[in-house]
C-alpha cells in the first residue's frame, strides 16, 4: 500500500507546490486535531475538492481516524468530495432572495443548463449550485458566478453571463 | 503601546485626513454592484480635477441603504448619492461644492436614516475598515485601555449587567449574567485552568446580514469587545467563528487582527498590563446548526458540528472542557460603546426589559432594503412603513418574518407590536439575530412555512431523532398541503408533529424548527385550509 | 459519596450525587425506555426516548444525561411522555426500512421491543423508504443500513472501548450514514480489528454475524459494560 | 339469522400467510361459523364485496390500483376494518420494493435488467393490475379501526381479537411486529 504522500505527488506536476503549502499550514497549526476544518478549507482551496488520498493524507498528518475526517468533511456543505466544474453558478436561496423569486431564477437556470441544482455537467465545465444565504439580502435576488456576486438578478442576467463564459 | 501612543496614532490620523472625504461603500451589497470600480474612478476623478490636496476617496464599511447601492457619501457636507455608476465619478467630484449632478441624490434626512440610532454601527460608512488608524481616530481602543487600567473585572461585569444588554444572537440571555457565570466558573476538576472567549459570527439565518456588515465595516469594534470580555472573565484566548460564506468579512478581520497584534492591542501584556489575549479566526464550513453554542464548540474543536445536551453549559464547560464565553458579533460590538459612554446611558435606550438598540437587516418585498439600527421598543409599523417605506410597488404588506427559521411570521394587523424580546415572543416569533423579511400578498404563507422547513430539514445535524426525522415528516406534510393533496386530518398531524419536535428535540434548531409553521398556522390558517383537498372522499364519508 | 433523595413517579428514591435520573430510576425498579444509551459507553442524549418531566422546569430532560438533585420530583410516565415516545419510535420506523419479518434480530431487537413497550400499533407517518446499502465485505460481519437507527452505539463502542474509531457517521440529517474508515467497504477498513464490539452494542439487526438468518441474531449489549468494568478493575 | 356477524376477509398485497393463520384457528372456526357469516373471502367463492359488512380482516399492503379500489370499497361497505398482519399494518415485505424506485423502475429491473434483457414488460391493464408507485400500508389509503401486527399474527391473537369484538369489548393491545 502506498503512502498518501506518494499518491498525492503522483497526480501533481513538477513545480506544483500545493502540497508544500498544505504541509506548512498544518505545521503552523502544530498538526493539532482541532485544526481539521481549517486544514480541509485549505485543502479544498488548493485542490478544488477533497479527494480520498487528500483526506487520508490529512488524517495521517493530524493523527486522526480516517472515519472522523470523512465524517467532518461530509458534515459541512462547503466541502466537496468530487471535483467542481470549471465554472460555478450559485443561486442564493436565502429568505430575501426566495421571496424575490430566486426559485424561478434557479428553475430557469436548470432548464437552460440541463443541470439539476447541486450537480456538475458531464463535460466538467459548469456546476450549478445553491447556497443558503450570502448575506446579500439588500440586493436580492443574488446569483454568484465564479465568485462574482450579481445583485438584483433576473432570469436573463445570469443566463447571458453563463453564455459568455461557456460559448 | 501606551495611552500616549494610542492618542498619537489618533492625532496623526486626524492630521493626515483631507478636508473633504468621499466615502465609497465597499461592503458586499455595493461591492457586488461595482463599488470597487467606482472607487477607482472617483480617485481618478479627484486627481483629474486637481483636488487631491483637499479631497480623499475612502473605501468605507456599510452605509446601510444596500438596496440603493453603490452608495457614496461626502463628509463634511453630508451629501449622499445612490446607484452611482463609474461614469458618474467626475460628476460627483464636480458636485462636491453643492453644484448640480447627474448622479442620483439620496436624502440623508430620509426616515431610513433619521429614525436610526447608531451605537454599534456608528463607524459604519464612516471609516475605512482596513485601517486600524481610522478606528483609533474614532476613539477606538480607549475603552479597552480604560478597563485594563481603571476597572477590575468585576466592575466591568457590573457595568455590562447594569447596561441591561442582552444577547443579540436571538435568545436574549442577559450578557452580564453570562459573563459573571464564566468569570466565577472554575471548569472541570481535571481540566486545564484556561478560559476562552468565542465570538459567534455564524450568522446562519437566511435573510440576515447584520453580523456580516458589522464585521466588514468595523472589525476592530468586535475585537475590542472581545478583549474587554476576555479581561472581565479571565480568558487569554479568543476564537472568532465566521461563516465561510463571508469571505470579505474574513479578509477584513484577518487584516484587523494582524494590525491589532502589530500595535500590541492583541497579544501579550496589552497596554503594558498583565493582560494577554490572542484571537484566532475559525472559518465555518456551511452548517446552520453551528450557531448553536455546543455545536459551535464542536466545530471549533474540529469535529462534526453536533450539539450536546446542556447542562453543563459552555460557561461551565465549553471548549476543551474549559469555561467558555460565547457571545454573538453584535453583542460584542455593543461592549466598547457601553464602557465608553456608561451603563446608564445605554440602559436609557430602549424599553425596561430590552435595553439598547438592535440592528436589523430589512429585506424582502420592501422599498428600502438595507441595514438599520433602531432603539428597542420601536414598533414594527415604524420600521416597515417609515424606515422601510412599505413595498416597492405600493401593494399592502402582508407580514414580516423575524427570527428566520427559528422565528415566525407576524401579520400586518399586529404591526403595532413593539420590537423587544418579550413582545415578539408573545406574538409567536422571536427577536432572532435581526433578520426581517417583509412579505406582500404575492407571498404564500404555506410556501414560506415549507421553505423554512426545508431549510431546517437540510440543516438538521441528524443527531436526535425528532429533529432528524420529524423535520422531514413536517416538510412532507407541508409539501402535500402546498400541492393540494392533503386532508384536514393532516393539518392536525402537522400540529402534533410541531409539538413533538418542539418539546423533544435536543437543541434549539429542532426546538424552534416548528415556529414558522405554528406562527403561519396561527395567523394564516385560512391559507392552509384553502389548499386542502376539497372533494369529499367517498370511502371515508361517515 | 453524598446521597440525594428524590421522588420518581411518586416513589422516594435515594441515589448517589453523580448518578443520572436513569440510573436512579433503574435502581428503584422504574423502567424508562432508552435506545442510544448503553451501559459502559458515554451518553449521547440523542434518541430522546428517556425524556422525563422534572417538576419546576417546563423543558423535558433526558434521564440519561441529567444528574439527580436533592428534592427533585421526576415523572417518567405521563400521558404526554407516552405520546412523545410512541411518536419517536414511529419516526424511527418510518425513517429506514425496518422489516421485522425478515430481520436477523427479530425477537431480540431493542427497536422491536420498544415498539411493543410504547404501544405502537402502526406508523402514522409516511415511510421514507430510502435506498440503503448492505455491506458484507467483512469476513465475519455485515452491516445492513436499512436497519440502522443512528444511535452511534457502535461508533462509541469502537472508539471508547476498543480504542480504534473505525466507525463514524458521514453526512448529516436523515442522509447520515455509518461509515468505516474513509467510507470504504468494511472488509477493506484497515483500522478494524474485527473485535466485534460494534456487533455486541448494536440494538437492532443492522450489524450482524455473516450467516445469521432470520431471528437468529442475539446481541449481547451487556458485555460492553462487562468489558468496561473488567478493564477499570485492572487499571 | 339476521343477528349473525357479517364477517369478511380480504387479501391485498401479501403472501396469504395471515389467511393461513386464520385457518390455523382450527376447530374454533366451527364455533365462529355459528355466530358469523363469512360474506366475502379469498377462501370462499364470492365475486363481489357485499354491503353492510360488520367486520372485515384485511391482509396485505396496498400495492396496485386494484388493491386501492378494493380497499376503498371495503371501507365504504364495512363497519369495522382491521388491518391484519404486518403487510397491512406496515407494508412489510410487500413494501420492500419501495426503495428501488417507482413502478416503472421496479418493473424494468425485475422483468428486464435482472430477468430477460430481451423480454417485455407486462402491459394489459384489464388483466394485470397496475402497480402503484409506492406500496403503502392500509391506513395510508383508508381509515383503519384496528391493527393486528405480526408476520403472520398468530391464530390465538386473531381469535382473541374476534372474540373480544363479538363480546363488544376492546380487543387486547397489539402484540409485536414480525
Amino acid at each position: 500500500m502506498s503512502t498518501p504522500h506518494t499518491q498525492i505527488e503522483r497526480t501533481t506536476h513538477v513545480g506544483d507546490n500545493r502540497l508544500k503549502i498544505l504541509e506548512a499550514m498544518m505545521k503552523r497549526h502544530q498538526y493539532r486535531a482541532d485544526a481539521l476544518i481549517e486544514v480541509l478549507h485549505k485543502g479544498q482551496e488548493l485542490y478544488g475538492h477533497l479527494s480520498p488520498s487528500l483526506l487520508t493524507l490529512i488524517a495521517h498528518s493530524l493523527h486522526l481516524p480516517p472515519s472522523r475526517v470523512y465524517g467532518v468533511a461530509t458534515f459541512y456543505h462547503f466541502f466537496s468530495l468530487a471535483p467542481q466544474g470549471e465554472h460555478t453558478c450559485t443561486v442564493c436561496l436565502g429568505t430575501a432572495c426566495y421571496v424575490k423569486g430566486a426559485a424561478t431564477i434557479l428553475a430557469a437556470l436548470e432548464r437552460e443548463t440541463g443541470l439539476r441544482a447541486g450537480t456538475t455537467s458531464p463535460n466538467g465545465r459548469l456546476s450549478l449550485l445553491t447556497t443558503r444565504c450570502l448575506g446579500a439580502c439588500g440586493i436580492a435576488p443574488a446569483v454568484v458566478i465564479d465568485g462574482t456576486v450579481m445583485g438584483h438578478a433576473d432570469d436573463d442576467g445570469p443566463r447571458t453571463k453563463l453564455h459568455e463564459l461557456l460559448d | 503601546m501606551d495611552l500616549t501612543e494610542l492618542h498619537g496614532i489618533a492625532e496623526r490620523e486626524r492630521a493626515r485626513r483631507k478636508a473633504i472625504r468621499i466615502h465609497c461603500c465597499t461592503s458586499l451589497g455595493c461591492h457586488a454592484s461595482g463599488a470597487l470600480e467606482l472607487q477607482r474612478r472617483l480617485e481618478a476623478a479627484v486627481e483629474a480635477a486637481g483636488r487631491a490636496d483637499t479631497v480623499e476617496v475612502v473605501g468605507v464599511g456599510c452605509i446601510g441603504f444596500c438596496g440603493h447601492g453603490p452608495l457614496v457619501s461626502v463628509e463634511p457636507s453630508g451629501l449622499l448619492f445612490e446607484r452611482v455608476t463609474p461614469e458618474q465619478a467626475p460628476d460627483i467630484v464636480a458636485a462636491l461644492d453643492g453644484g448640480p449632478c447627474a448622479a442620483q441624490r439620496g436624502d440623508p434626512n430620509h426616515p431610513f436614516f433619521s429614525r436610526q440610532l447608531l451605537v454599534v454601527r456608528r463607524n459604519g460608512g464612516r471609516i475605512d475598515p482596513e485601517r486600524i488608524e481610522e478606528y483609533i481616530a474614532a476613539g477606538g481602543y480607549q475603552a479597552l485601555y480604560d478597563v485594563l487600567h481603571d476597572q477590575s473585572p468585576a466592575e466591568v461585569i457590573d457595568a455590562i449587567t447594569r447596561s441591561g444588554l442582552r444577547g443579540r444572537g436571538g435568545a436574549g440571555y442577559p450578557t452580564g449574567l453570562k459573563w459573571a457565570t464564566v468569570a466565577k466558573s472554575k471548569g472541570a476538576p481535571q481540566g486545564a485552568p484556561r478560559k476562552f472567549v468565542v465570538c459567534n459570527g455564524d450568522e446562519g439565518d437566511p435573510g440576515a446580514f447584520m453580523d456580516r456588515s458589522i464585521l466588514e465595516s468595523d472589525p476592530h469594534l468586535v475585537l475590542e469587545g472581545m478583549s474587554i470580555a476576555a479581561y472581565a472573565v479571565g480568558a487569554d484566548q479568543g476564537f472568532l467563528y465566521v461563516r465561510g460564506e463571508y469571505p470579505l468579512a474574513i479578509q477584513r478581520l484577518s487584516k484587523a487582527i494582524t494590525q491589532a497584534r502589530k500595535h500590541g492591542l492583541l497579544g501579550s501584556q496589552i497596554f503594558d498590563t498583565a493582560f494577554d489575549f490572542k484571537v484566532e479566526i475559525r472559518v465555518g464550513a456551511g452548517a446552520f446548526v453551528c450557531g448553536e453554542e455546543t455545536a459551535l464548540i464542536a466545530s471549533i474543536e474540529g469535529r462534526r458540528g453536533q450539539p450536546r445536551p446542556r447542562p453543563p453549559y459552555p460557561a461551565e464547560r465549553g471548549l476543551w472542557g474549559c469555561p467558555t464565553l460565547i457571545n454573538n458579533v453584535e453583542t460584542f460590538a455593543n461592549i466598547a460603546p457601553i464602557i465608553s459612554r456608561g451603563a446608564d446611558w445605554y440602559a436609557g435606550i430602549g424599553t425596561a426589559k430590552s435595553r439598547g438598540t438592535k440592528v436589523f437587516a430589512l429585506a424582502g418585498k420592501i422599498r428600502n432594503t438595507g441595514l438599520i439600527e433602531v432603539p428597542m421598543g420601536i414598533t414594527l409599523r415604524e420600521i416597515v412603513e417609515e424606515l422601510g417605506g412599505g413595498t416597492a410597488d405600493g401593494s399592502p404588506v402582508k407580514a414580516v418574518q423575524t427570527g428566520g427559521p427559528s422565528g415566525g411570521c407576524i401579520p400586518a394587523s399586529l404591526f403595532d407590536t413593539p420590537v423587544d424580546y418579550e413582545s415578539l415572543a408573545a406574538v409567536g416569533s422571536i427577536m432572532g439575530s435581526g433578520g426581517m423579511v417583509v412579505m406582500d400578498d404575492a407571498t404564500s404563507m404555506v410556501e414560506i412555512a415549507r421553505f423554512y422547513m426545508e431549510f431546517c430539514m437540510d440543516e438538521s445535524c441528524g443527531k436526535c431523532v425528532p429533529c432528524r426525522v420529524g423535520t422531514v415528516q413536517m416538510h412532507h406534510l407541508l409539501d402535500r398541503i402546498c400541492n393540494g393533496e392533503a386532508t384536514p386530518a393532516e393539518i392536525v398531524q402537522l400540529e402534533e408533529l410541531c409539538q413533538l419536535v418542539r418539546e423533544t428535540s435536543l437543541c434549539g434548531l429542532g426546538q424552534s424548527a416548528p415556529n414558522p409553521v405554528l406562527s403561519t398556522l396561527r395567523y394564516f390558517r385560512d391559507e392552509y385550509e384553502e389548499r386542502l383537498r376539497h372533494e369529499a372522499l367517498a370511502e371515508e364519508a361517515p | 459519596m453524598s446521597a440525594k433523595t428524590l421522588t420518581i413517579d411518586g416513589q422516594m428514591v435515594s441515589a448517589g450525587a453523580d448518578e443520572s435520573i436513569l440510573q436512579a430510576a433503574r435502581e428503584a425498579g422504574i423502567r424508562i425506555p432508552t435506545l442510544c444509551h448503553l451501559d459502559g459507553l458515554s451518553e449521547m442524549g440523542a434518541c430522546r426516548l428517556c425524556l422525563v418531566e422534572v417538576v419546576g422546569t417546563s423543558k423535558l430532560q433526558p434521564a440519561c444525561h441529567t444528574s439527580v438533585a436533592e428534592g427533585m420530583e421526576v415523572r417518567t410516565d405521563t400521558e404526554r411522555l407516552r405520546a412523545h415516545r410512541r411518536a419517536i419510535v414511529e419516526l424511527i420506523f418510518a425513517e429506514r426500512n425496518h422489516v421485522c419479518a425478515v430481520c436477523v434480530a427479530s425477537g431480540h431487537c431493542e427497536l422491536q421491543n420498544l415498539a411493543a413497550a410504547v404501544g405502537m400499533t402502526h406508523v402514522r407517518y409516511e415511510y421514507l423508504a430510502p435506498s440503503c446499502a448492505v455491506d458484507i465485505s467483512h469476513a465475519r460481519f455485515g452491516i445492513d443500513h436499512n436497519r440502522c437507527v443512528l444511535c452511534t452505539r457502535c461508533v462509541r463502542a469502537c472508539d471508547e472501548v476498543e480504542g480504534v474509531h473505525t466507525w463514524d457517521i458521514a453526512g448529516r440529517g436523515t442522509e447520515s450514514r455509518l461509515i468505516t474508515d474513509l467510507h470504504v467497504p468494511w472488509g477493506e477498513a484497515a483500522s478494524c480489528t474485527s473485535c466485534g464490539k460494534c456487533l455486541l452494542a448494536c440494538p437492532t439487526g443492522a450489524i450482524f454475524h455473516r450467516g445469521s438468518t432470520v431471528a437468529e441474531l442475539e446481541h449481547e449489549p451487556t458485555r460492553i459494560a462487562a468489558i468496561v468494568a473488567a478493564r477499570s478493575e485492572r487499571w | 339469522m339476521a343477528d349473525k356477524l357479517r364477517l369478511a376477509t380480504v387479501w391485498l398485497g401479501g403472501c396469504s400467510g395471515c389467511h393461513m393463520s386464520l385457518l390455523d384457528m382450527d376447530e374454533w372456526l366451527i364455533d365462529l361459523a355459528a355466530v358469523a357469516d363469512l360474506v366475502y373471502s379469498p377462501i370462499a367463492d364470492h365475486k363481489h364485496y357485499p354491503k353492510n359488512v360488520d367486520l372485515v380482516l384485511v391482509e396485505g399492503a396496498v400495492a396496485t390500483n386494484e388493491h386501492l379500489e378494493l380497499a376503498r370499497k371495503v371501507r365504504q361497505r364495512s363497519r369495522l376494518v382491521v388491518a391484519l398482519g404486518d403487510c397491512a399494518v406496515t407494508g412489510n415485505v410487500t413494501a420492500m420494493r419501495n426503495p428501488l424506485g417507482a413502478a416503472a423502475t421496479v418493473l424494468q429491473q425485475v422483468y428486464i435488467t435482472h430477468g430477460d434483457p430481451r423480454g417485455v414488460l407486462p402491459d394489459d391493464p384489464d388483466i394485470v393490475p397496475r402497480l402503484l408507485d409506492t406500496v403503502v400500508p392500509l391506513h395510508a389509503t383508508i381509515t383503519v379501526d384496528l391493527f393486528l401486527p405480526g408476520c403472520p399474527p398468530s391464530a390465538p391473537a386473531i381469535r382473541a381479537l374476534i372474540e373480544a369484538l363479538l363480546k363488544g369489548e376492546t380487543p387486547p393491545a397489539a402484540s409485536r411486529f414480525g
